[in-house]
């Protein structure tokens, strides 16, 4: 028991961190930059991405012994879109402030390489419980880089989080944040903070390594 | 790049018939269908009462005590009123106080502005030829900068009562001094050019259609709430899209 | 600027579709390492893009005021049908051409620039002609990002670029500055 | 002498070297920048001294602070992160706040030149990556020009503290591509070749811009092809459109003298770096400079568009560079 | 194929591209050429040419004579080897070469009694067909002297259909410090003429041209004076710049004609020889002296009495500084041949040989490199290449040894490493170097898949 607890964690951390489908996969880039001019737009695609993968999943690992594998892809493109549309539809009538603001870029979450990606490689494979796992860990995983991107971008771009004034009136907004070369650049600067840290990590680790090494 | 491009066919397993592929992709669409249908029913009132009152909302707030609204279309010349969504017709939309008395209208217009296109819906008197209401429906200008054309209330109280002849100009701020000039946003000329070039592109494209002051098409009572009748379909306001860019 | 040659110029230079709307990034950043590579990448964009703004036409136009809750699927699976078929027949009629285009075919309809642009012209309210040109302008403004890229990508290949930095990481950086420059093109031809 | 041979040094040929190396060659673009620079500071005061040393101090320090260990001993040596930051300085308004001019400067190096590898691996012009970063990111503070006026008196915008705006006190005025693009009015020819005009601190006198370039060019520094170039590409638009409408198209005079048109041409597009290396490239690179900002200063949203310019055909040289090699020397000659 | 070869009398503006160091020729060029003392003993690799190493006909132990032959040649693209001096064979065997690695060589004592006079008779060149004429010339030994030490009978061997109209005379001596040829004009230009006679009437062109730096206005008097009446001599100041005496170049200054990448001269009907082959030719036709002493310039700063000295073949290094006043202590370098395409000496007591034309002693103020630094793509090498490549892509393609590729796109094979991309970096970026490197890896390459 504890070791399938151990798996299950796993399954669902990998997504989150170590496998992080933005900054590890470098997936679904559209949508992360797109969007993510503020955190609440970030969250907002971030809940979308999250709905679309783990019922795409769910629905993907339901039916895998019925679909042949010569029409998986289209079966799973269906399966994607539905669901798409779907949350399309909901946020046009519950928010249709936050749709406006997403605008186009809801219906392509089917262009996700995120979702088809995640189909394919785990969900098509596993049992349900495992590829629910897998689609909340690496929804979440979306979430969180899109959250995190969206962050930043409005705590320099308007001097805000949420809404939330931070700086106080005076503060001079970084409007490039706002706009598309922010993205770009502030996306680049995170993935080489991530290379950083990994690097570092690895030269910890061989350093303790050879330490240990030494021990003996 | 994308998953599905490493993906190689896995063989061993025996073919499947092509009906059996067949059936699967009918069987998948057919459930895809009914989820999306009953989607898209049970949220088609709301998403149309969502764009029914900000369509209204953008409409009283370019006209200035207005109470009813209905949608003109033009035809063989004349403006009429219309209740059905009709492709490739640009409505304008006439204001009514509470007593039903025509007060003005309310007419959208788009164009290029410095980022992309930029669409406007602004109030119209044709009794005293006055703009009345400036409204922006979408654009994409500047945050910080060129969105102050719908940001910046001083800027949007420039069009209250804004002649229209012989045309609206803009000039430096603070240096308004005719009744159809405006004053420009300070760093964001453009923008605001732009504007003003949406606002007359609309005035010359509409104002020699309007009928004669006093002779509107009177307001028909009809249930506005309860959405008009006609095919199914997204209302879309005019000139404004959507799935705002 | 007559309508039409704004349209151009917008989805071309001022809102170019990688460098404003961050669409078809995977192709950018993955594909742009060659020159020769990303050019013939472009101009099978552009080919798809234009079969994809008829293919909206004409659903938009025939199909979906029928049925408007089937957008997204029917774009996807038309387009990607009618992208397959045309392969085909260019695999049958000139082999050359579908050497030089063919591969990228695939490839490129599952690229969220194609879908995108379905979307934006529906959105837009473009009819065929706008959405023609349109599609032109943003597959020749697709392939003029990816060129440059791929000019600037094989020139730092050469220089010392810091081991961290190499990368996506460094491919997006470029693609910022370039599109800072690109902002330089805003309000192209709409001031009068 | 048969017991003490000298040792002798094995080194590869040639054994002559020019004198000229890369330090000298910075070092004389400050030279060549300075009385435009003292100029700027006469008129615009001691304020935009102290935007310029802003500016020079982020790019040295994020410079200094990237170079590996042992190759900081010469983050001054080889002078070209004080020049960047120089440059960049010159392209700003003189009431900016200093931090903001801090962090263009380190943007400049930090994005410009570090990430790529350092001096020579850069593509975008440094200077100007930090300008087009501080465009975007300050819109308006960018855009805010001041009158020339006291020496003395320092507007305290640029004393504004980091992240907060800055309130300027100093007398506004629009410069004269901003009198020209919105309000159809030319700035005199005298006021723009000796700097008398509102504008960024080093960008406004005409005349001693030219005459840094012309000891640039005597040292053989410059690439004259490239300031020849752009002024010639952008004079000829500008009298074609000039000759359509004179009241409308400013005049190739007004469209030489006037923004940062001769700081860019002179020392931004010409920086060796950024620029193609064959000389028939250079003149498809000076050309299209000249083209563009025409284009973008006429049609465009902007009233200045050199920055724009420069970067975008930075972004092509190295398609230039690959299509213009020139023919080697007894290559291509009889293909029959 | 070719078009007809116009023989203009002046230089038709000269080569594109192009280096101008400082010449130094001032230290030289007006001293006469002084014949250096025989010292004792004397070391003639055998592999002193280009092509196939000479194959030696003696042995310890054995007496020559001074020009008597030594080694024979070891192929067709291979000359004879002669005695400087007249003494014993102390040893066949590997001896130090002056860059340091062992060769296989012939070294020769000095018979101390002996007066070392030469003594040979004239041949009668008039008579001679025109292979019996090529056979003499490789017999006699005889190299390019300017410095590639091509064997020069090579040059004279035309393939079916070829013919040459002109015979150039390369007396350019672009090379800074060197003057052994302008010397050689100045004194003795009734040899240079009467050798180039010798090979035009023997080559059957119409014209023998002689191309000069106007750096050396005596040389182009002192000629043009000595052109004998009727004689088809014509003298053609150059505009003085690096690499005027590149022999390519040269043609194209002349005659504004390039030779196609991958031909001769020859193709363009047109046969170069330096100044000092022509005399050496002369030499031995007048005299019968076969190649065994050549003029060498001794200069630089770091030596106190800079001379031109007729040295045998097979002096050391240090027998021509001693007597050019020895080191100074400030040296730092020693250089055979010119600065711009010689070699650094890594040791004195190696010989000089056929292609030495200058020894070189160089301080600290001429070798000092500029630290090397990042390419800034200023563009000065490309502006300074005579052959318009492009160094700075080779120096970065090198770096990232994308040899192939600057062999394909950039042909990196027509270089002739002359220099001009080096000498004008402002970087300091060793680009000549990078380029050897990638030919070196090219040639290896192209030899394996042979």
């Amino acid at each position: 028991m504890a070791k399938s607890q151990q798996q299950a964690y796993d399954e669902f951390i990998k997504g989150v961190w170590r496998e992080n489908p933005v900054f590890v996969q470098v997936l679904g880039m559209c949508p992360m930059l797109a969007v993510t001019n503020s955190a609440i737009n970030g969250i907002a695609m971030g809940l979308a991405t999250f709905f679309v993968l783990v019922c795409s999943s769910f629905f993907v690992s339901l039916l895998k012994s019925f679909i042949p594998k010569q029409v998986r892809i289209s079966c799973f493109i269906i399966i994607i879109a539905t669901f798409v549309t779907v949350v399309d539809y909901t946020l046009l009538a519950l928010v249709p402030k936050v749709h406006k603001e997403l605008g186009a870029f809801i219906p392509l979450i089917v262009a996700n390489c995120l979702i088809l990606g995640r189909q394919e490689a785990f969900a098509s494979k596993n049992t349900i419980p495992m590829a629910m796992l897998d689609a909340v860990g690496m929804a979440s995983g979306f979430l969180l880089a899109l959250v995190s991107l969206g962050g930043i971008r409005e705590i320099l771009g308007e001097g805000k989080l949420l809404g939330f004034s931070l700086f106080g009136p005076n503060f001079e907004p970084w409007v490039i944040m706002i706009l598309p070369p922010g993205g770009f650049i502030t996306l680049g600067l995170m993935l080489l903070f991530f290379n950083w840290v990994e690097e570092r990590k690895k030269k910890l680790d061989a350093q303790l390594a050879a330490a240990e090494g030494g021990a003996d | 790049m994308s998953d599905q491009e490493q993906q190689a066919p896995a063989g061993g397993a025996e073919e499947p018939s092509p009906n059996r592929l067949v059936g699967t992709l009918a069987v998948a669409g057919l459930i895809s269908g009914v989820i999306i249908i009953a989607v898209y029913l049970a949220t088609f009132n709301t998403i149309k009462e969502n764009k029914a009152r900000e369509l209204r909302e953008a409409v009283f707030r370019v006209l200035p005590g207005v109470a009813h609204m209905q949608k003109l279309l033009l035809k063989d010349g004349k403006l009429v009123v219309s209740h059905v969504e009709e492709k490739d017709e640009e409505p304008i939309y006439a204001g009514y106080d509470k007593e039903g008395n025509f007060i003005g209208y309310a007419i959208p217009s788009a164009g290029p502005g410095f980022q992309d296109t930029i669409s406007v819906l602004y109030g119209y008197r044709p009794k005293e030829r006055l703009v009345v209401g400036m409204w922006i429906l979408d654009s994409r200008e500047t945050p910080g900068l060129g969105d102050k054309i719908y940001k910046d209330a001083a800027f949007v109280a420039n069009f209250d009562r804004l002649e229209v002849d012989p045309k609206i100009v803009a000039v430096k701020k603070g240096t308004k001094s005719k009744p159809n000039e405006i004053d420009a946003i300070t760093g964001a000329t453009i923008s605001s050019k732009a504007v003003v070039r949406i606002i007359n592109e609309g005035n010359e494209r509409w104002l020699s259609k309007l009928p004669e002051p006093g002779s509107e098409p009177a307001f028909e009572k009809v249930e506005e709430k309860k959405g008009e009748k006609g095919k199914e379909g997204q209302e879309h306001p005019p000139g404004a899209n959507d799935e705002g860019l | 600027m007559g309508d039409l040659g704004w349209i151009f110029i917008s989805a071309l230079l001022i809102n170019n579709f990688v460098l404003a709307y961050f669409l078809g990034l995977c192709p950018f950043l993955g594909v742009s390492g060659k020159l020769e590579t990303s050019f013939r990448l472009g101009m099978a964009t552009v080919f798809v893009m234009v079969i994809t703004a008829l293919c909206a036409w004409i659903l938009n136009t025939y199909v979906l005021i029928y049925a408007p809750y089937l957008r997204l699927i029917s774009f996807i699976v038309v387009i990607a049908s009618v992208v397959q078929f045309i392969e085909m027949v260019i695999k049958k009629l000139s082999p050359a051409l579908f050497r030089s285009l063919g591969i990228f075919l695939p490839l490129i309809t599952t690229n969220c620039a194609i879908l995108g642009l379905a979307i934006f012209a529906t959105n837009k309210g473009y009819g065929l002609w706008e959405g023609l040109v349109y599609a032109l302008g943003a597959g020749l403004g697709f392939t003029l990002a990816i060129v440059l890229m791929a000019g600037l990508r094989e020139e730092t290949e050469l220089s010392e670029v810091p081991v961290l930095v190499k990368g996506i990481a460094f491919n997006l950086i470029i693609s910022g500055i370039l599109s800072m420059a690109f902002m330089g093109f805003a309000g192209l031809f709409s001031s009068s | 002498m048969t017991q003490k041979d000298p040792k002798l040094l094995i080194q590869p040929g040639p054994q002559l070297r020019q004198e000229m190396t890369t330090p000298v060659v910075m070092r004389d673009v400050w030279y060549a920048l300075t009385p435009a620079t003292l100029a700027g500071i006469w008129f615009f005061g001691l304020g935009a001294f102290l935007v310029l040393l802003a500016s020079i101090a982020g790019a040295v320090l994020v410079e200094w602070f990237f170079s590996p260990q042992e190759k900081r001993r010469y983050f001054l040596g080889d002078g070209s992160a004080i020049l960047t930051g120089w440059l960049l300085g010159l392209t700003l308004p003189p009431a900016l706040p200093m931090w903001m001019a801090f962090i263009g400067g380190a943007v400049a190096i930090g994005l410009g030149k570090t990430i790529w590898g350092g001096l020579g691996g850069n593509l975008f012009n440094p200077a100007l990556v930090g300008r087009a970063f501080l465009l975007a990111t300050f819109p308006i503070a960018m855009t805010t020009w001041t009158a020339p006026g006291d020496f003395f008196s320092i507007p305290s915008s640029v004393f504004a503290l980091p992240l907060m705006q800055g309130e300027v006190d100093a007398l506004t005025q629009a410069s004269p591509l901003g009198l020209m693009k919105f309000a159809h009015k030319e700035t005199g020819f005298f006021d723009l070749l000796f700097g008398n005009t509102s504008g960024s601190l080093g960008e406004t006198s005409g005349l001693l811009l030219i005459l840094g370039g012309v000891y640039l060019w005597w040292r053989r520094d410059l690439d004259w092809r490239i300031p020849v170039g752009i002024l010639a590409a952008a004079m000829v638009f500008s009298s074609i459109l000039f000759l359509i409408d004179p009241d409308k198209y400013p005049g190739p005079i007004f469209s030489a003298l006037s923004g940062g048109m001769l700081l860019g041409a002179i020392y931004m597009a010409t920086d060796p770096v950024t620029s193609p290396l064959t000389p028939k490239g250079t003149w498809i690179f000076a050309i299209g400079i000249g083209l563009l900002v025409i284009l973008i200063r006429v049609f465009g949203g902007f009233p200045e568009g050199m920055m724009y310019a420069i970067l975008l055909m930075n972004a092509v040289t190295p398609l230039i560079d690959r299509y213009t090699q020139p023919r080697v020397f007894g290559r291509g000659l009889d293909s029959k | 194929m070719m078009k007809a070869l116009r023989l203009p009398g002046r230089a038709l503006g000269g080569f594109d591209h192009g280096v101008h160091p400082p010449h130094h020729k001032e230290r030289t060029e007006d001293l006469p050429i002084q014949r250096l003392p025989f010292g004792s003993r004397f070391v003639m690799p055998l592999g002193q040419h280009i092509g196939a190493p000479s194959v030696p006909v003696v042995k310890a132990g054995d007496a020559v004579r001074r020009g008597q032959l030594i080694a024979g040649p070891g192929g067709f693209v291979s000359v004879a080897l002669h005695s400087p001096v007249t003494g014993k064979v102390l040893d066949v065997g590997p001896h130090r070469y002056s860059d340091g690695t062992f060769r296989e060589a012939i070294a020769i004592e000095a018979d101390p009694y002996d007066s070392q006079e030469f003594e040979g008779a004239p041949i009668d060149w008039e008579s001679l067909s025109l292979e019996a004429f090529i056979g003499e010339v490789q017999k006699a030994g005889i190299v390019g002297m300017g410095g590639a030490a091509f064997p020069c009978h090579v040059k004279y061997s035309l393939p079916e259909g070829t013919r040459i109209r002109c015979l150039l005379i390369n007396g350019a001596e672009c090379e800074p410090y060197l003057t052994t040829d302008h010397r050689l004009m100045v004194e003795r230009p009734e040899a240079l003429l009467h050798g180039a006679e010798i090979v035009r009437s023997k080559l059957g062109a119409e014209e023998i041209v002689i191309g000069v730096e106007k750096n050396k206005p005596d040389a182009i008097e002192m000629l043009q004076r000595s052109i004998g009446p009727g004689q088809p001599v014509r003298v053609v100041p150059l505009e003085v710049k690096y690499p005027q005496g590149a022999e390519k170049m040269l043609i194209k200054s002349i005659f504004g004609v390039e030779v196609p990448a991958g031909k001769l001269p020859r193709d363009v009907q047109i046969a170069v020889n330096n100044v000092g082959t022509i005399v050496a030719i002369a030499d031995y036709f007048q005299k019968g002296m076969p190649l065994i002493e050549r003029v060498v310039t001794v200069s630089g700063p770091g030596v106190a009495y800079p001379a031109n000295l007729l040295a045998p073949l097979g002096t050391p290094i240090r027998d021509l500084l001693r007597f050019a006043g020895g080191l100074k202590e400030e040296t730092r370098q020693v250089v055979m041949g010119g600065p711009m395409m010689g070699a650094s000496i890594a040791d004195l007591d190696a010989p000089i040989l056929k292609g030495s034309s200058g020894i070189l002693a160089l301080t600290a103020n001429e070798t000092g490199r500029p630290e090397e630094r990042p390419c800034i793509r200023c563009g000065r090498c490309v502006e300074a290449c005579p052959y318009f490549l492009n160094p700075a892509r080779f120096a970065r393609l090198a770096r990232a040894r994308l040899y192939e590729e600057m062999a394909e796109k950039y042909n990196v094979m027509d270089c002739v490493e002359c220099g001009c991309c080096t000498y004008s970096c402002p970087s300091g970026i060793p680009i000549v170097q990078h380029i050897r490197t990638a030919k070196d890896y090219l040639r290896s390459m192209t030899r394996k898949e042979k």
